[in-house]
């Protein structure tokens, strides 16, 4: 193992990094392909170093075809390797998007062969990457059974979530946020840890409202949380962490506490996973509703680039804010 | 003529019997409404399915597609559970999950195909992928129709296959019809094997319908990958001489096509050349034929006392299980 | 105009080829593209004897590249085609699904250039179709902004469905149920009609429950009605016929009339476009709901094969008389 | 030496300035930070761009890519559109929805550019075909990065191309990398025109540091497309002289491939060909340089003195709107 003997202060990016070095000298069957990761390291310097390190084969280039060398992720796991594949930005998961959903989400259904396989996907907006560089891509995937979709918030979650992705023996889309990549950092621990998979967290705990959400808006809900602190609303955040499968019961559990909710996402609203969120709780919740579930997410458009497009388009710490206090009045 | 040993052509003659006979079996039950789904066959293209699959080593990999029966029997799929299978019973690979000719097994060494067509050739360049990182002499063949060939699948899977020098092995069955679209309508060339050039494949042509010379040429290219000399592209001609499927009369293939290619049936000629090379007379063939036909009926007798699944198995294996440690 | 000039009973399927012949008769840019369409007239012989009236150009034989000829069509909607494009089944629409979602979704938004676009995408289970022929792929799209999604129940919606989303100035995934292509007829006007996009219908008004529903499920929802109205129950039978756009206006006035809300899809739950009905509902109707709001989905897992799995998968008329039996307790 | 007028030549240089300038003024400003998303300029490889673009007439479309500055340009995008794009500006050919040469504008015949490479390929040949069951004599053209022929939608379009007989030429602009991967690692071949056999459609290559050669190449193959006779591929050898984008050093090229390739600069190699053919002197390329400069300010003063759009406007125009009568 190369973990680090001390504690250290590591970036969200850099824990991303960490995991995969860990894991890679962990397991031997473990490795990466994508575009540009090798001598170059990823648009996102995410492996950088790595080729040097474990070869080319075990960090590997592949040309310019993301549904074949996803295809190629799906062959070597079934195989028993672990491949984790780079998308270089989570937008051109849809080239992808067939062998993802008919060949490795369906395979253990049908016929019962495991698929270990991880799809990092750098996803959100808040960089003004446009219509192209800022895709949520999650919506697609909750739909599709036979994957597991894990979105960190942290540094902390990041390395842990990523290594328990790669020692899951699932095709698990690992969504990391562009815009957490260098504003999270925090001090890991030094021995090896996972989060796993499917367990929610509670990031701050309140008694007045459930506010569930994940990704970049679990900081801003924090924010949120502060401020609405002083005018006597205690915000509950519950950072999903896993997306697909849901940790249903600490939802419910959250909400059956404060008996309010608000569902929060950056991706846009229509069949988002807050619609999915406001649905169990309508369903399973409804006795302990005090008051309507508030959805807060992007309109329903692609992600414009101008800045004040961009900034419109995205949710924000007043949208929180306004929802809260609607539903502190009931 | 080709040399191939005595005992080895008999196999692949017992091989082309039962994937005929099994296939014309499981059209006879969906005749008789008792496979819900649909049958494609490969009726008259049996050889190169035999034939490839027949030139692999145990612990190679086949990623196939929907005409090829004969990989599937070569690589040990029972008849009995390709029956089960087609039935829809709990016996079958895929335990009712899947139908027909989507099933996959690792340890024979079978992905499972799935509809959506060239999407087993990326697949099946990770594979050999994932021998050459391991430094495994293991070799993976895979098969796409000429219509199959026209996917973007293809295409990026040949570029990485060639790229990275992988042990694989791409069989294309060119039965001049994808469905009801001529060749001509689904690619500007004559030969499908011209497609290779576009990556610096090395391209051959056979004639699909002659187990031998597919039998030797897919040895030859096995061979090649398995020395790490990277993947082969061959093309196997041939003819749909069914429907697509066994509710399609095919009335869009011209009739004198048809009768052309009946005469130059892939069992036929086999026959012919086991005569020929005096490895089999009538009598032995016959023999063979009866120990197919016992076979097969063992096999529908078994598919059909076998139980179908609960509805509630419905619910089971979407996800694989882990291992305790990771689930927290 | 070739339309017929008397009443005549048309079976769903039939609608749809009518709907067609109309419009290429009515509309020299419209035209139609896909797998096996030409001489052979479709899978489903929805375009049979089409090549024939209007030739090859018109009724065009594609290569088997799902992804080339949606670009295809997309190319031509832009230099003023109406291309109609045929799915031989839904299911392969994953393989296009990078040109739907990227370049026909985003272009109106992004440089204002429209792109008038069906894809006809035969869908659904209850034909012992398996993982690969069973596909409602409408949630994906139903989380695209920019499309459009239509799915109708029966034989008149099909047809005027089918000619509005012609008529249509965006990209209209058009989902037309196999289960339905032989079971639904009815006798349809013998005058040019359309059903507009984006307004559902109350198929049966009722005033206890409020089930909103669509596709293949509207006939069973109905004939589930029936036997509720003998206990006593009377089910109101919303038909979506439009996905995206909702028509929230009426499920939301549906619901506020009866206070209780059953939502049923034929889709696997999890992220089903039933949750943002739900969704829908917990927000803006929150004050009128008497109950918690049902969904019944099929579960989360591929279409199995067999016909006792796939009969255990698909929502049955129990399922909503439980439903309703429970939601009449409160 | 090519045969061109005088006239058409000094366009042509012009366009090879403009594209030039107006680049380096658009990296001028992301380096003040006034550019918030990323800069992928055609330096060194101008020539491609405006030669296949002057080679086409009015009513022709095209399908560009990435570095096609110098196509938008000629199409009719003035700079004064182009810097107000970059800059987010409600006076872009975007309104600000879009960034970078993420821009179209079908009355100058320009299909916008998705990030996502080769998917402007398929929809290319479908303006093609519109123009083919119409029977206009209307051609497209597109262009394709070396990386971007490795996509399975470079695949299918150029094949239905082909099997359609469809009026479009395919351009690819081989700058032998792919951000960071050279093109060793992007195929197997030594030349992206053999990609072109798999198709039977007929290839090119062409020096695309001369401008003269593309156009020249150009309006050969676009007006075989116009004469019904199919699709053409042109393989345009280049390279990229910087970074993948403005923010990469491109370190991993070696720098000897760069001075070789500095030396080959299009717009170098213009001017000695200019000289040579006595069309211009140096006082009069000079003279082209100072228009430029000026139209050039003026874009800029023009874009940043365009107002940003209102956020609200980002809720605008999902949607094409519809005539009365669809809407019920
Ligand atoms: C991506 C995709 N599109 C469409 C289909 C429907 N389909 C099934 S078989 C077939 C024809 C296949 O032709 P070919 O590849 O030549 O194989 P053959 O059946 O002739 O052996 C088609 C269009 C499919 N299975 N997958
Ligand atoms: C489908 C897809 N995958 C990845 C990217 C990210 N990307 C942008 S440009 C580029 C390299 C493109 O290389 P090439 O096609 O040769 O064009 P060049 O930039 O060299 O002109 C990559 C990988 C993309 N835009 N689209
Ligand atoms: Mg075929
Ligand atoms: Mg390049």
């Amino acid at each position: 193992m190369t973990l680090a003997t001390t504690q250290h202060e590591v970036t969200y990016l850099e824990a991303i990094s960490e995991a995969l070095d860990e894991e890679m000298t962990r397991d031997e069957q473990v490795f990466l392909l994508g575009e540009d990761i090798g001598p170059y390291g990823g648009a996102f310097r995410v492996t950088a170093g790595f080729q040097k390190k474990y070869g080319a084969w075990r960090v590997l280039d592949t040309p310019l075809s993301e549904s074949g060398f996803v295809g190629a992720a799906i062959g070597a796991a079934m195989m028993g390797m672990r491949p984790v594949v780079e998308m270089q930005f989570a937008d051109f998961i849809s080239c992808a998007f067939d062998q993802i959903t008919e060949m490795a989400a369906k395979n253990h259904y049908r016929w019962g062969a495991a698929v270990p396989l991880v799809i990092r996907a750098p996803y959100g907006g808040g960089v003004h990457g446009g219509p192209f560089h800022s895709a949520c891509p999650e919506a697609w995937f909750f739909h599709t059974p036979g994957l597991k979709i894990v979105a960190p918030s942290t540094a902390y979650d990041a390395k842990g979530l990523l290594k328990a992705s790669i020692r899951d023996n699932n095709p698990v889309i690992y969504l990391e946020h562009k815009f957490l990549y260098r504003r999270m950092k925090e001090v890991l621990p030094s021995e090896d840890y996972i989060v796993p998979i499917g367990k929610a967290e509670v990031k701050r705990v309140g008694s007045d409202i459930s506010l569930i959400t994940y990704g970049a808006m679990v900081p801003l809900a924090l924010e949120a949380a502060e401020l609405l602190e002083k005018e006597g609303i205690d915000l509950e955040v519950v950072d999903l962490r896993t997306l697909l499968p849901l940790d249903t019961e600490m939802i419910l559990e959250s909400v059956r506490k404060t008996s309010k909710a608000i569902v929060l996402h950056e991706d846009t609203k229509t069949g988002g996973i807050g619609a999915e969120i406001s649905a169990l709780l309508a369903e399973y919740c409804f006795g302990s509703l005090d008051g309507p579930i508030i959805r807060i997410a992007a309109p329903d458009t692609p992600v414009p680039y101008s800045p004040p497009l961009e900034e419109f388009f995205l949710p924000k710490v007043d949208d929180v804010l306004t929802a809260a206090r609607q539903l502190a009045a009931y | 003529m080709v040399d191939i040993p005595r005992s080895e052509f008999l196999q692949l003659y017992y091989y082309l019997l039962l994937t005929r006979t099994l296939e014309e079996r499981i059209t006879a039950l969906y005749r008789q409404g008792k496979i819900v789904g649909g049958v494609y066959t490969s009726y008259g293209m049996e050889a190169i399915s035999v034939g490839y699959a027949y030139a692999l080593q145990t612990d190679d990999i086949i990623a196939p597609f929907h005409r090829d029966m004969g990989a599937y029997l070569v690589r040990g799929i029972t008849p009995g559970e390709m029956v089960a299978q087609y039935l829809g019973k709990r016996t079958g690979p895929t335990k009712g999950k899947d139908g027909n000719v989507h099933l996959g097994d690792l340890k024979r060494g079978i992905f499972a195909f799935v509809s959506h067509l060239a999407d087993n050739l990326p697949v099946a360049t990770g594979a050999a992928l994932a021998f050459k990182i391991r430094g495994e002499s293991r070799v993976v063949a895979t098969n796409v129709g000429d219509g199959g060939t026209s996917r973007g699948d293809f295409h990026e899977a040949l570029n990485q296959a060639s790229v990275w020098k992988l042990p694989v092995v791409f069989f294309c069955c060119n039965n001049q019809y994808a469905y009801s679209t001529p060749l001509e309508n689904q690619m500007a060339i004559a030969d499908v094997v011209d497609r290779a050039k576009a990556y610096a494949i090395p391209g051959e042509i056979v004639d699909g319908n002659d187990v031998a010379q597919v039998y030797v040429t897919a040895q030859r290219a096995i061979q090649r990958a398995r020395n790490g000399e990277g993947p082969t592209f061959i093309e196997c001609k041939t003819m749909r001489v069914h429907g697509h499927s066994e509710h399609d009369s095919a009335k869009y293939v011209p009739r004198e096509l048809l009768e052309e290619w009946k005469e130059k049936d892939p069992i036929l000629k086999a026959e012919r050349m086991l005569k020929e090379l005096k490895y089999a007379d009538e009598g032995a063939l016959h023999l063979v034929q009866e120990r197919v036909d016992k076979e097969i009926q063992k096999a529908v007798d078994f598919a059909e006392k076998s139980p179908m699944p609960e509805g509630s198995e419905a619910l089971e294996g979407v996800y694989a299980e882990n291992p305790v440690e990771v689930q927290a």
